[in-house]
């Protein structure tokens, strides 16, 4: 990404879509859309001094929203071009709201509210479309309860819990128990605020409030004047203080047996080769998963994974080895199945019902935590970008190639490369992007030669 | 023994198949190197020990090697032992002499010389006077294995506490030809401090001789600390023996295991 | 080991350590205290093993016998 | 005298930059405290700790330090120099400092990785190996990068699909091409394919590629031909080849190994003989020849495959043996076909189909398990049924046993030549498994097909187009421009003893026979160093890792 960033042949245009591609190969006119940043991409340094003090909170994509972003960010830390954007949904200003903090903050003056979206045109010999895919929504799958069990998780999430960057920062906590442990900070908060309420009584009265509430209900309260006075609202704030103090005890109380998840189950083929939504294998998730359950074991030495596949397809070079491995040194088992159904039991944990094919039985197991091997989709604006592009589109979705011609679509000048093409894993994207860079110069070179001639 | 010596020589220097020979001459009552050039002046020459076998050696190789640098084109002769033919072979492989100008006039050492310096190989391959004698067993290793650890550790320290740094183990060995030389690399030996970094200054020459050290004990006798330098090298010799079935400059033609590219040879 | 990066480079690193080795013991010196091993980059829990063992073995040896004596380098 | 060597005379200005990597460095270290304490060590007159000192804002700051404080030496305490070296000395070059006066101290993986969770230690470590780097930076020098001459011709070894597609991709580009073939016809592997599996016959898609690539006036086609020896490096190799009409040398830029693999012949698996148990490429024949006799036919998949002695899986068998079976049942839909496999690798979109549209067509799947896998014997297979738990017996006159590609037996030889490397399996090894899938190590040498792993022909046609870029991407620039990491022979103390050159795995060092002194050709060169270890008098040394730059960096531990 950097090494594409510091190219001197690349331009990169981020933020940025397709309007229209009008002319030939070889002689291509594009009309880009640059998209309002509302930050000046010129003095943007990516400082993040804006992000540190926006005061608006979203919910992070990036983090699969299992963490919280600013309205005013970049997509992830690393990210290239390093310039912010201005989500226009949430921030203050755009909202028309009073704000602009990020504004007086900026040492670059980079921050524009005002900024237009532009159109840009462009000379372009050849296109190639690496619009890549999108993660199926697996709550399409009723009987896998994604988004009704905290403990079922797409394979995409899981991955931020691994990263060390991610909101876990590489602890793989459940779901379930970051919500109490969440709550429990919400009711930290307010029962920190009624004592400090009580303890302004309790000063005054030199009473604990224990005591007071206990006489007060039972009417035996030895009151003076002062007292007297203040006893009602005091009541009250008590009575409110237990609302939350009560229920904060037993949260932790639960919190108290809070382990990370050790027992993984992975589910292959969720909305792929499925009939009802995508009856094609997208190719890399077996190993995808292998390495999120190595990883995980590398992480804590305790876990055990359990991946349920029909097929375990290690197809690609060293693939099959890596996968043994996983299963000798990393404590994963494989169990070919098609998982049925995920309930739960009384501690949020899931449980599995399957087929042990081996064994001809139908099994209930119980893990900590279901990892969900999502399938890879067409993006959502395939059409859209086909229609642009004038090109078609095949029976699964993608952009049609041919096998003679693996990179070309249906409009000379125009390729196609990675998911966009076809599921497929790194090796090979890598591999058909060199291609298609390729076929790109020879479509160049090919119109160059006839002109000349 | 020196007649057949003088003969050969005066034959090689006649005939024109030489352009000199390096050999000794026994000039004011001292033994010295000296480059013959004329059949007819060979009267001092002489094969040097005086007193008692070997007392007076030198390394002849090293003169020869500033000669045929001098004169590249040339073919000279050398009065060689059994220690330095080998040391010939190695140089030979270090391309530090071309074998085809280079002639050997090869002499045998006696019984009591070789015994004294536990030659392997007390004879030349290609001998022109002199007997043969027996290889002898390297004991003295042997005897310095079998002490137990602290009491090793406590000799070599004394031993090389007496180190002056004088770099005579260097200059006289026939091995050292390096225009620079590690052991004046200042980012590995102090300058100017005695003693000299123990164990780094001896070990480091030691490291350097492993694979070529032809176990002349020119070294030995040079010091003038008396430290049994040649005990050192002559393990680096035993464990090229036993590690990697080598000895230096044994064979003619053999390449050094440290010099050749992946693992060592199988024993 | 034969998957240096280039090519022969650990080999010739072995050969020469087996030398050291044996001539530091035979200056009295305990060959325990010198060690290759090979780790890749890739192999970061297998480093860390190593220098662990490698840790076990130093400290029973403690420290360098050099050190007592020379005064040079304790300063 | 030039800029960049005045800067040997100067004091050393060192800038010094610590980087939080976010929290994965500063989570488990306090880098404010590593910041502090390198503002002390000698000849450090500027420190800053990043939050990403690889974010543009890091760079920045890095471009603005070197010309603000006059820096002419700098050091990153960071992540791993695998990674992110290029980037910041090419950083300091923009900012006018000579790019070999970056040193990189890897804090996080020698840090905050191994000491997670005792930021103490991590923290005293984090400052010991800045301390070192410091040392090490500070005896740098700065070095220029190495240019050479590029000969725009490219060699092709092998004329199977992955051969002829980069030939062809790379003849529109307009560079010439060299194709070696070693036997009679282009073609390859696929020659013996009937159909495709993406329909249509393998002899048409071939043809027009072959007819393509012969009617190219910037290729040169070689059947019966065989690369004899490879010489020289990147932009100029020497090449040898053996032709038909006599040994041919020539000059190429780059190097293109597509050699492929050939199916294993199952001796000894299955009972194989050839007639009732054959191999797949055995069955192409048959349905080629139209000549098929047989009522049931059992496929038996990863037949010498995903074993013991060949541990991985050949990709594309699975898909080849279903692609025949639905051959067979299309031609003659009363044979009986069964396939007994392990794991159906139908990868992708088109190759699931097949397997959805075979099941369609009547052929019946059974798992097995290797650990029980089945038997063979006259006219009966015999296998182990877990779905009902029983063990099958199948009346059958035809196994096809779908068996791996494997490495040529002349692999070796072809690596040897070329001094690459190979895998466990013997198949070519690239340079990076994900991110340089068609590149070897060394420069200027690509790989394609299965000779790098089986591949579908789609694959290896994608494979050969890609390999034309990588090639296009060298052999378009001006000039060739290498890092000037490469070992240096002083000629004043090199007193031409050749150890350095047995020990050279590149070929890199000659014996120069008039100066009696060993050379090093610096293109040919990768800086390994073996040359400076063995040299017994310095001479030969590694630019930027010389041994005073090295002791400095040891003194300072």
């Amino acid at each position: 990404m950097l090494d594409v960033g510091r190219h001197p042949n690349i331009t990169l245009l981020a933020y940025s879509e397709l309007e229209k591609i009008e002319g030939e190969a070889g002689n291509f006119t594009a009309i880009i859309r640059r998209k309002a940043r509302f930050v000046e991409e010129d003095k943007c340094t990516g400082c993040g001094a804006c992000t540190e003090i926006c005061p608006t909170s979203v919910l992070d994509l990036y983090n699969e929203g299992h963490a919280e972003r600013k309205a005013i960010y970049s997509w992830f830390a690393q990210g290239i071009p390093s310039t912010h954007v201005i989500d226009p949904d949430h921030c203050r200003v755009l909202t028309g709201k009073k704000c602009g903090i990020c504004q007086k903050k900026c040492e670059a003056d980079a921050i524009n509210f005002d900024q237009k979206e532009s159109i840009l045109e462009l000379l372009v010999g050849a296109v190639i479309v690496a619009t890549g895919y999108d993660v199926f929504d697996p709550a399409k799958l009723p009987e896998y309860r994604y988004t009704q069990l905290d403990n079922v998780i797409t394979a995409m999430e899981f991955e931020r819990f691994l990263s060390a960057s991610g909101p876990t920062e590489g602890h793989i906590y459940r779901p379930s128990d970051r919500k109490v442990t969440a709550q429990i900070a919400v009711f930290e908060k307010k029962v920190k605020k009624s004592q400090k309420a009580l303890d302004r009584f309790e000063k005054n009265h030199g009473q604990d409030s224990v005591e007071f509430y206990s006489a007060y209900k039972a009417g035996s309260l030895n009151a003076n004047d002062d007292l007297e006075k203040d006893q009602d609202k005091w009541a009250k704030k008590y009575e409110a203080h237990l609302e939350n103090a009560t229920p904060l005890e037993a949260l932790k109380e639960k919190a108290k047996g809070f382990t990370s998840a050790k027992n993984l189950a992975f589910i292959q083929c969720v909305g792929s080769r499925d009939l009802r939504f995508y009856p094609f294998c997208y190719g890399y998730c077996c190993m995808h998963s292998i390495k999120e359950a190595i990883i995980a074991h590398e992480h804590d030495n305790d876990t055990h994974s359990v991946i349920f596949g029909m097929d375990i397809r290690a197809v690609g070079k060293g693939f099959e080895v890596y996968k043994v491995r996983g299963g000798n040194n990393s404590n994963i088992s494989y169990k070919r199945s098609r998982v049925a159904e995920i309930t739960k039991n009384t501690d949020e944990s899931p449980v599995l019902i399957y087929e042990d094919t081996l064994e001809q039985k139908v099994k209930r197991e119980t893990f900590d935590l279901v990892v969900l091997a999502t399938a890879c989709e067409p993006v959502k604006s395939t059409q859209k970008i086909a229609d642009t592009l004038s090109i078609d589109v095949d029976a699964y979705g993608f952009f049609k190639t041919q096998p003679a011609d693996p990179l070309d679509t249906s409009r000379e000048g125009i390729f196609v490369c990675g998911c966009a093409h076809s599921p497929m894993d790194i090796p090979e994207s890598v591999a058909q992007a060199s291609s298609a860079a390729a076929r790109a110069v020879q479509a160049i070179m090919k119109k160059n030669n006839k002109k000349a001639s | 023994m020196i007649d057949i010596v003088r003969q050969k020589i005066s034959k090689l220097l006649s005939d024109g198949s030489v352009k000199g020979v390096v050999a000794l001459a026994m000039a004011n009552g001292h033994v010295a190197p000296c480059l013959f050039q004329k059949e007819d002046d060979l009267e001092p020459l002489c094969l040097g020990d005086t007193k008692k076998p070997g007392d007076a050696r030198y390394p002849l190789n090293k003169v020869l090697i500033t000669i045929a640098r001098q004169y590249p084109e040339d073919v000279f002769g050398v009065l060689v032992r059994g220690c330095d033919e080998r040391g010939l072979y190695v140089l030979y492989r270090l391309n530090q002499l071309e074998p085809d100008k280079v002639m050997t006039i090869g002499i045998a050492c006696p019984q009591e010389l070789a015994k004294a310096c536990e030659c392997k190989k007390p004879y030349p391959d290609e001998l022109v006077a002199g007997e043969k004698t027996e290889g002898i067993t390297q004991q003295g290793v042997q005897d310095m294995e079998d002490m137990d650890l602290s009491k090793r550790f406590s000799f070599w320290k004394n031993q090389f506490s007496k180190c002056v740094k004088c770099y005579g183990c260097r200059d006289i060995c026939p091995m050292c030809f390096c225009r620079e030389c590690s052991l004046e690399c200042e980012d590995i030996i102090s300058k100017g401090e005695l003693p000299v970094d123990i164990p780094v200054f001896h070990l480091t020459r030691a490291m350097h001789m492993t694979d070529r050290c032809i176990d002349c004990g020119l070294c030995d006798e040079t010091c003038p600390s008396g430290i049994p330098l040649r005990l050192l090298y002559k393990k680096t010799s035993k464990i090229m023996n036993a590690e990697f079935g080598f000895t230096s400059g044994i064979n003619k033609n053999e390449q050094s295991p440290l010099n050749l590219m992946g693992p060592a040879p199988e024993k | 080991m034969s998957e240096c990066n280039y090519l022969y480079g650990n080999y010739c690193a072995e050969k020469r350590v087996t030398v050291l080795s044996q001539m530091l013991d035979f200056c009295g010196i305990e060959k325990d205290r010198l060690r290759a091993r090979w780790v890749s980059s890739a192999e970061a829990p297998e480093f860390v093993e190593e220098i662990n063992e490698f840790i076990d073995v130093l400290k029973p040896l403690g420290p360098s016998p050099l050190k007592k004596q020379t005064s040079k380098d304790v300063a | 005298m030039n800029m960049n060597d005045l800067i040997l005379y100067e004091e050393p200005r060192i800038g010094v930059f610590v980087c939080d990597c976010g929290s994965n460095i500063a989570g488990h270290l306090d880098c404010a405290d590593v910041a502090e304490y390198a503002k002390t060590l000698p000849n450090v007159v500027y420190v800053k700790e990043n939050l990403y000192t690889c974010s543009e804002a890091g760079i920045v700051e890095i471009k603005k330090a070197i010309k603000g404080q006059n820096l002419n030496r700098v050091v990153v305490a960071s992540c791993s120099p695998r990674t992110h070296q290029p980037l910041f000395s090419s950083s300091c070059a923009e900012a006018g400092l000579n790019p070999y006066l970056f040193e990189m101290v890897n804090i996080r993986d020698q840090c905050s990785w191994v000491h997670m969770g005792k930021r103490d230690d991590a923290t005293q470590k984090a400052k010991e190996l800045i301390r070192m780097g410091v040392a090490k930076s500070a005896g740098l020098e700065p070095q220029e990068e190495i240019e050479s001459s590029l000969v725009r011709k490219v060699l092709v070894m092998g004329g199977g699909i992955a051969g002829l597609s980069a030939a062809q991709a790379l003849a529109d580009m307009g560079l010439d091409i060299m194709l070696v073939e070693k036997t009679s016809n282009f073609g390859g592997l696929l020659q013996q394919v009937h159909q495709l599996d993406t329909g249509g016959s393998a002899r048409a898609l071939l043809s027009k590629i072959i007819d393509d690539v012969q009617s190219r006036s910037n290729i040169t086609c070689y059947t019966k031909a065989i690369v004899k020896e490879t010489g020289g490096y990147i932009g100029n190799f020497e090449i040898k080849i053996d032709t038909q009409n006599g040994l041919i040398k020539d000059k190429v830029g780059c190097i293109v190994v597509a050699t492929g693999a050939v199916p294993l012949i199952p001796k000894g698996l299955f009972g194989y003989d050839g007639e009732t148990v054959i191999s797949l490429m055995e069955l192409e024949q048959k349905l080629k020849k139209d000549d098929l006799t047989a009522r049931r036919i059992v496929f038996i998949q990863c037949a010498g495959a995903r074993t013991k002695e060949r541990e991985y899986c050949s990709r594309i068998c699975c898909m080849i043996g279903v692609k025949n079976a639905m051959i067979v049942k299309e031609k003659y839909p009363l044979i009986d076909v069964r396939i007994l496999y392990r794991d159906m690798q139908m990868y992708g979109t088109h190759k699931e189909q097949m397997l959805w549209d075979a099941r369609g067509k009547g052929i019946q799947f059974d798992v097995y398990n290797p650990d029980n896998p089945p038997e063979v014997k006259e006219g009966k297979v015999s296998f182990f049924q877990s779905i009902t738990g029983k063990i099958i017996d199948l009346d059958t006159d035809l196994v096809v046993l779908s068996t791996p590609l494997v490495p040529r037996s002349d692999a070796p030889a072809v690596a040897n030549m070329m001094r690459v490397p190979t895998d466990q399996n013997g198949f070519f090894l690239e340079a990076h498994a994900k991110l340089r899938p068609l590149d070897f190590a060394a420069d200027g040498i690509f790989v394609c097909g299965s000779g790098r792993y089986p591949a579908t022909s789609t694959e290896a046609r994608t494979q050969g187009l890609g390999v034309a870029s990588r090639v296009a991407a060298i052999l378009f620039k001006d000039k060739l421009v290498k890092s000037a990491i490469v070992a240096k022979i002083n000629p004043e103390s090199c007193v031409g003893c050749k150890a350095c050159l047995t020990m050279c795995p590149y070929e890199a060092i000659t014996y120069n026979r008039d100066k009696r002194i060993c050379e090093i050709n610096e293109i040919l060169c990768k800086g390994c160093g073996n040359c400076a270890a063995t040299c017994p008098s310095h001479s030969a040394q590694l630019c930027g890792y010389k041994p005073e730059q090295l002791l400095a960096q040891i003194g300072a531990a």
